[in-house]
């Protein structure tokens, strides 16, 4: 097929530069977060601001229904994006898979590589699962993820959001069946997508992907091309990786 | 035989196969545990009569068999018995005691006799006439003109029905 | 054709019509039953329409139609209503009457 | 007489006839076609999955007072026909008997209708 | 009462005779009618309106694809759910195709060419037609299926409504003509004529176009046809009372639904456009027993084409819409058009 | 509009609630039916089990899972790249749409960013998979409502745009061209003419539809009134795309959070319909297919020129962070919430798809309505089964 180059396009102009407004600070979730923290309080353990894009606040546990009620009641927040969680455990089955030691594959796979200490993203964390969840105004336009601990790390439990969120429902009984968070206070914390007699939390880190255990990591075994390389003869190397 | 037996011989014939299903139907209709199954025999029963009043030479009458009573009556039979309960297979509970049924039986058979009786010794061996058959108009006449006052009331009569009916099944 | 067919048919249809409202238990199955006595009354009453040469037995018979589509939808909205209050239409269990 | 009854003798005939037909064609498909048993062909089918609860359940479906409005006025529609036949003799009068009958059933309609059980609920 | 032999053709058979050729030819009829409208339109006209060809490999043009279809059904197997309660469910199609059946017997399509002219003619077709609905509630009820039952108590709840228009709509053309037998229908549209213009006679459908209109509406219901195809909606009950047939029988009800539509639009046709009257001849002229059957089939193609039409344009009722429409707007509306040509007819 | 739309409402909900009233006095006991897995209204595998009082449901449960893939699980053993070919059978009707935001997320942990030219061809390709998607609806609503017809002009006229996107990416379904710091290729020879002669085409599908199904009477008394979702309730159920702009909030994300695509830089109009009801649905999905023919239009006059790739690692390792990303696809909000800790994968991505929260007001709406309104409402609802189980 002939591609064609970008001369084919009738108008060349609109080269009009793109608005590199690269913002460090960012007003708007600034005062954001200074109301949402007049609310809570002590309830905001921490948070980040990635100008321009994102509002992340990590409130203790037991102020997370709180925050919810407070977002949606006092600060307009109507609109209920996600609810998710997070294991921090790095993975026992090695790091990013990417390398041949990773696959190792073990009968037991809690010793087949030690995991290293759990590393938490932005805000930090304490327990090894963190609970998640995105609220979004439509009037201000504006976005908050919202991060908390769980209780403790032997009691996986958070309240719901369910009499704030009514859409929080169907996403805390997927936290619950892929994580085994438990939500006090949810109307009924049925199987969402497993079958009910399913044993295991799939999205745990120390959950195996029973399709890699069997067959394994082919590792990245077709980089293409940039564009403007050509065919690059070099694909042996990109797909060095193979095991 | 001549109790039985007219002097027709094709619409004798044309009797007894019509009858003869019928009371079979009738038998199963009162005896069958299951309500919908007696719901349809009744509608081989019904057929059956509307095909003796062809015999008897009342067109009219037996198309207004059909288009009432099979077409609207049982079919208002059949939605009340999925209403009420209407489970597929037997249905212990449509029966009363046997003592009663027994009785019932007796009764049923003691009035039959009497009643054959009493009919066979007055009308036997009385024909119908060969030339029975009633146009509409006749009955049409009649209706519109002796039969002005009771036709008048069978409207009330049927509006009687549908209120007493709405005002039972719907509760306000 | 002889009479007494029809009288003969007709009362048969009438005695099992009897026994089906004596025997059975369920209201809605009575109701069949007390059908099954109309249609008998009807084939006697045009049969006798046809024995008399006069057209009242068609006549009637038409309105005994009628009146049996009433008897039908008042008796079934009764039978619904028993049903709705007592979830059975056993007509032994009706004994309201009693006090 | 005998004319009145072979007319309806032929519809009986066809009547008949429409049982036999199918009768034919089952039997000939019967020689067509294959039976395997399989337990599985003789569920229910309730959109793939096994039925909820009972196979059958019952239905509360409230349309009687259809079914009973629809009796009342086919017993109507049987009085309008011979009416219909014979107006051009009974003229005026006919004309107003029937036009009261009409009406103290379309009183009915109406009351049903105020009742509000004209509806499917 | 007309006589139905042939005798205006100078051929006198027996009733046996008589009966047998008659036998035959509906029992021709009736499978003929459903293959041609199946063909005509639920193939190619849906196909060229939905802007496909519709089956082109059976035969030219695909005019055989239907009885390929046949052919296939009779050798699917006759699965009878083990739940089902196996004689009504047996029974079901067999008592909805009679009720086709002997609607075909009572149709006229010449002076002398007819199964059967009886007295009662149009009230007798509206009755047998209405036995129908048993059939569907026996299918409903001894399928033991949810969807069934649904449908059934859907496709009876829409039959009882549908008939009493039906029937009503009726009952103008039977005050206009004064008989019910379906050949003196016929005979009074002949006969009739327009401000003392007898030319093409005087088709009911001038008179009687609140009548046709109604007719026609009720015929589309009584057919569980879209927009009334509640009964076997596919997209919510899955083909309704018919889910749980298979192989012939299942056709059985797609027969009956067919020639349920040539039947009705027959009636319309016999009712409504002057049957097989042609204008210029006598009504006894023999050539009607030829030139009839022609234009009934124009008539009844005609019909039939707006009954398909329809059909494949709308979307479908929900059905308290259709009871609604039913009970506030039809019947009011017919038994308004009776008192109205009454009125008209004792007028004038 | 309005006026007419708020007595409808209030008429409707007043007809609800009597409904209700009525129920409770005849107490009956309830049928319970199951429509789905393997149902003709559920586009795939939804199951729903209704509790039904005659006709009328008084409780829906949706069951799903029968497709469920375990997307999560299986991002966290594939490379980046690699994911992009696993999310684009998500939402299987709008593929390219689904990839455009992992890249996107992808590409600001990395601190890439696009070539103007990508991002224009980006934008385009985009707008044609909604189109591709949402016309199938358009012909699939009226299907559900038992016309059979608009089905097959839908499937006729979808064509011309999958053929578009098949010419320029290779796939028909699963495009897998987007990539991090731009795209697989550029546009073949021609294909901006031909693109803009099957908008047109499309234009006139969506006039066609307009007139044959809006201004159908059944239609609109199969769909006005039924499943009114009022917008609070909408929202917090978390309700995206035309099912929240059919209750009239004025909120589309490719305006108001155009990521690092050229939406903002042409000209358009968000849709939006005051009654929440399915006809509003319809209608909004309607007027957003003949909005995008001329977004795709204006995308391609003002293609700018220049590389269709950024400098990017051969290998690409993303450095740790974490990163959320959504558009506005053609089903509603769909975004991605990427945590990386610097490897070849993601450690953990969170995919929220629309239809997933589309689908779980539906226990909320179905309460009240009657059997063939399940169908109505779940058609307007709008939903793929891989974007629900994922």
């Amino acid at each position: 097929m002939i591609r064609l180059s970008s001369a084919d396009t009738e108008t060349t102009g609109t080269d009009e530069e793109e608005t590199e407004e690269v913002v460090e600070t960012d007003e708007a979730r600034e005062a954001l977060l200074s109301e949402i923290t007049e609310r809570l309080g002590d309830g905001i353990v921490a948070h980040h601001i990635d100008p321009g894009h994102d509002l992340i606040i990590r409130v203790a546990n037991g102020a997370w229904a709180e925050a919810a009620l407070a977002l949606r009641r006092s600060l307009g927040f109507d609109y209920f994006t996600y609810l998710s969680a997070i294991d921090w455990l790095p993975s026992p089955f090695g790091r990013s898979m990417d390398a041949t030691v990773d696959l190792a594959p073990s009968e037991d796979p809690a010793e087949a590589a030690e995991p290293g200490p759990i590393e938490h993203g932005l805000c930090g964390g304490e327990t090894r699962f963190q609970v998640l969840a995105r609220v979004y105004s439509t009037r201000r336009h504006l976005g908050v993820t919202l991060k908390a601990d769980v209780a403790s790390d032997d009691d996986l439990s958070i309240e719901t959001w369910t009499g704030t969120y009514p859409g929080a429902d169907w996403h805390e009984r997927e936290s619950w069946e892929m994580f085994g968070i438990t939500f006090t206070g949810h109307p009924g914390l049925r199987k969402l997508y497993l079958p009910h007699d399913f044993e295991g939390f799939p999205l745990r880190k120390d959950f195996p992907l029973l399709a890699r255990q069997i067959k394994p990591w082919p590792g990245i075994v077709d980089v293409e091309p940039m564009p403007d390389e050509g065919d690059g003869g070099d694909d042996s190397e990109s797909g060095g990786e193979e095991t | 035989m001549d109790v039985v037996w007219g002097d027709n011989v094709a619409q004798n014939i044309a009797f007894y196969v019509i009858a003869i299903p019928m009371v079979a139907a009738a038998l199963k209709m009162v005896t069958t545990k299951n309500v919908v199954h007696a719901a349809l025999y009744l509608v081989v029963v019904l057929v059956g009569v509307s095909a003796q009043f062809i015999l008897l030479g009342a067109e009219f009458i037996a198309a207004t068999q059909i288009l009432v009573y099979v077409g609207a009556i049982v079919v208002l039979i059949l939605f009340g018995v999925m209403l009420t309960r209407a489970k597929l297979g037997r249905d212990a509970e449509v029966n009363n005691d046997p003592t009663q049924r027994i009785a019932g039986a007796l009764v049923a058979v003691i009035l039959f006799a009497v009643m054959s009786y009493a009919i066979i010794d007055a009308f036997e061996g009385t024909e119908l006439p060969e030339e029975r058959y009633q146009p509409l108009q006749v009955v049409s006449d009649s209706i519109f003109s002796t039969y002005l006052v009771p036709f008048e009331a069978t409207s009330v009569l049927l509006l009687a029905a549908l209120i007493g009916a709405i005002v039972l099944a719907r509760r306000d | 054709m002889l009479l007494t067919n029809f009288l003969l048919l007709a009362a048969l249809l009438f005695c099992i019509g009897v026994y089906g409202v004596l025997a059975r238990k369920n209201a809605v199955l009575v109701l069949m039953s007390i059908e099954l006595i109309l249609n008998a009354v009807n084939i006697n009453l045009v049969a006798f329409g046809v024995i008399t040469g006069t057209i009242s037995g068609h006549v009637f018979a038409l309105f005994i139609i009628a009146v049996a589509a009433a008897e039908v939808g008042v008796g079934l909205a009764l039978v619904i209503l028993i049903y709705r209050n007592r979830r059975s239409i056993n007509l032994d269990e009706l004994d309201l009457m009693k006090g | 007489m005998s004319e009145f009854l072979r007319s309806y003798l032929t519809i009986a005939i066809f009547g008949g006839l429409a049982v036999v037909l199918i009768g034919i064609i089952l039997g000939a498909g019967r020689l067509l076609r294959p039976t395997r048993a399989q337990d599985q062909k003789y569920l229910t089918y309730e959109s793939g999955a096994d039925a909820v609860g009972d196979e059958w359940s019952q239905t509360q479906v409230r349309y009687y007072i259809f079914a009973l409005l629809f009796v009342l006025f086919d017993v109507e529609a049987v009085f309008i026909f011979p009416w219909a036949t014979r107006l051009e003799e009974y003229g005026m009068f006919g004309l107003i008997e029937m036009a009261i009958f009409i009406f103290i059933l379309a009183l009915g309609l109406l009351y049903a209708w105020r009742k509000k059980v004209l509806r499917w609920v | 009462m007309i006589d139905p032999a042939l005798g205006t053709l100078a051929i006198e058979l027996a009733y046996w005779q008589e009966t047998l050729i008659k036998v035959g030819v509906v029992a021709a009829l009736v499978p003929t009618a459903a293959l041609i409208l199946g063909y005509v339109f639920l193939l190619k006209m849906m196909s060229f309106m939905q802007s496909r060809l519709g089956p082109m490999d059976a035969g030219p043009f695909g005019i055989l694809q239907l009885v390929a279809d046949g052919a296939k059904f009779l050798q699917k197997e006759d699965i009878f759910p083990a739940r089902a309660d196996k004689w009504v469910f047996a029974m079901a199609p067999i008592v909805v195709l009679v009720s086709t059946m002997l609607v075909y017997v009572l149709i006229p399509v010449g002076p002398d060419l007819v199964g059967e002219a009886v007295d009662t003619g149009v009230f007798l077709a509206l009755a047998v037609s209405s036995i129908s609905v048993i059939g569907i509630l026996m299918a409903g009820w001894s399928s033991a299926n949810k969807y069934s039952l649904i449908g059934g108590m859907r496709a009876a709840g829409q039959l009882i409504a549908y008939e009493l228009p039906l029937v009503l709509a009726v009952v103008g053309v039977v005050i206009q003509a004064g008989t019910l037998n379906l050949q003196g229908i016929v005979a009074a549209q002949a006969t009739g004529e327009i401000f003392g213009w007898g030319g093409i006679g005087s088709p009911f459908i001038l008179t009687q176009f609140v009548g046709f209109f109604i007719f026609m509406i009720a015929v589309q219901a009584e057919l569980t046809q879209t927009p009334f195809d509640m009964p076997v909606a596919e997209s919510e009950i899955v083909g309704g009372y018919q889910v749980e047939y298979t192989g012939f029988r299942f056709l059985t009800f797609f027969l009956a639904e067919f020639g349920t539509a040539f039947a009705f639009a027959g009636l319309a046709a016999v009712l409504f456009l002057g049957g097989w009257w042609v204008p210029g001849f006598e009504i006894d002229s023999p050539w009607l027993n030829v030139l009839g059957p022609i234009v009934m089939f124009i008539k009844i193609m005609a019909v039939s084409f707006f009954i398909f039409w329809f059909r494949f344009t709308y979307p479908r009722f929900r059905e308290d819409q259709l009871q609604a429409l039913a009970w506030k707007v039809l019947i009011p509306l017919s038994l308004a058009n009776i008192v109205v040509t009454g009125v008209l007819k004792v007028v004038f | 509009m309005t006026a007419i739309s708020e007595r409808r409402q209030l008429a409707y909900i007043a007809a609800q609630a009597s409904d209700a009233r009525v129920n409770v006095e005849l107490e009956t006991e309830g049928m319970t039916l199951n429509m789905g897995p393997q149902h003709p209204a559920t586009h795939g595998t939804l199951r729903i089990v209704a509790k039904l009082d005659g006709e009328q449901v008084i409780a829906a449960d949706p069951i799903m899972g029968y497709m469920h893939r375990g997307y999560e699980k299986l991002t966290e053993v594939r490379t980046y790249p690699q994911v992009t070919t696993l999310v684009n059978r998500i939402d299987w009707l709008g593929s390219f749409a689904n990839e455009v935001p992992f890249i996107l997320a992808a590409e600001r942990l990395m601190e890439v960013e696009a070539p103007p030219r990508a991002q224009w061809i980006r934008t385009a390709l985009f707008e044609l998979s909604r189109i591709a998607n949402i016309s199938l609806f358009l012909g699939d609503m009226a299907l559900q409502l038992g016309a059979l017809t608009p089905a097959f002009y839908a499937f006729r006229d979808r064509e011309f745009v999958l053929n578009q996107i098949e010419s320029a990416t290779g796939g028909r379904f699963h495009p897998n061209f987007d990539r991090i710091g731009g795209l697989k290729d550029d546009l073949p020879k021609g294909w901006i003419a031909e693109t803009k002669t099957a908008m047109v085409k499309l234009r006139d599908f969506c006039d066609m539809l307009e007139t044959l199904v809006t201004g159908n009477e059944i239609f609109e008394a199969r769909t006005r009134g039924i499943g009114v979702i009022p917008a609070e309730v909408g929202l917090s159920y978390g309700l995206s795309g035309a099912n929240i702009r059919a209750s009239g909030v004025d909120w589309d994300l490719r305006r108001d959070q155009p990521v690092g695509l050229a939406w903002n830089e042409i000209d358009w109009k968000v849709w939006t319909h005051p009654d929440g009801d399915s006809f509003a649905r319809f209608w909004v999905r309607l007027q957003e297919v003949r909005e995008s023919t001329k977004m795709v239009d204006q995308l391609l006059d003002g293609l700018p020129s220049g590389p269709i790739m950024a400098k990017v690692p051969r290998i690409i390792k993303v450095p740790a962070g974490e990163a959320w990303v959504s558009t506005e696809n053609p089903l509603g909000e769909m975004g991605y919430y990427v945590v990386s800790q610097g490897d070849l994968v993601p450690f953990r991505v969170k995919i929220r798809s629309a239809s997933f929260n589309n689908v779980s007001i539906v226990p909320w709406v179905l309460k009240g309505v009657y059997v063939p309104d399940i169908v109505t409402i779940l058609a307007s609802l709008y939903f793929i089964l891989g974007d629900i189980d994922r």
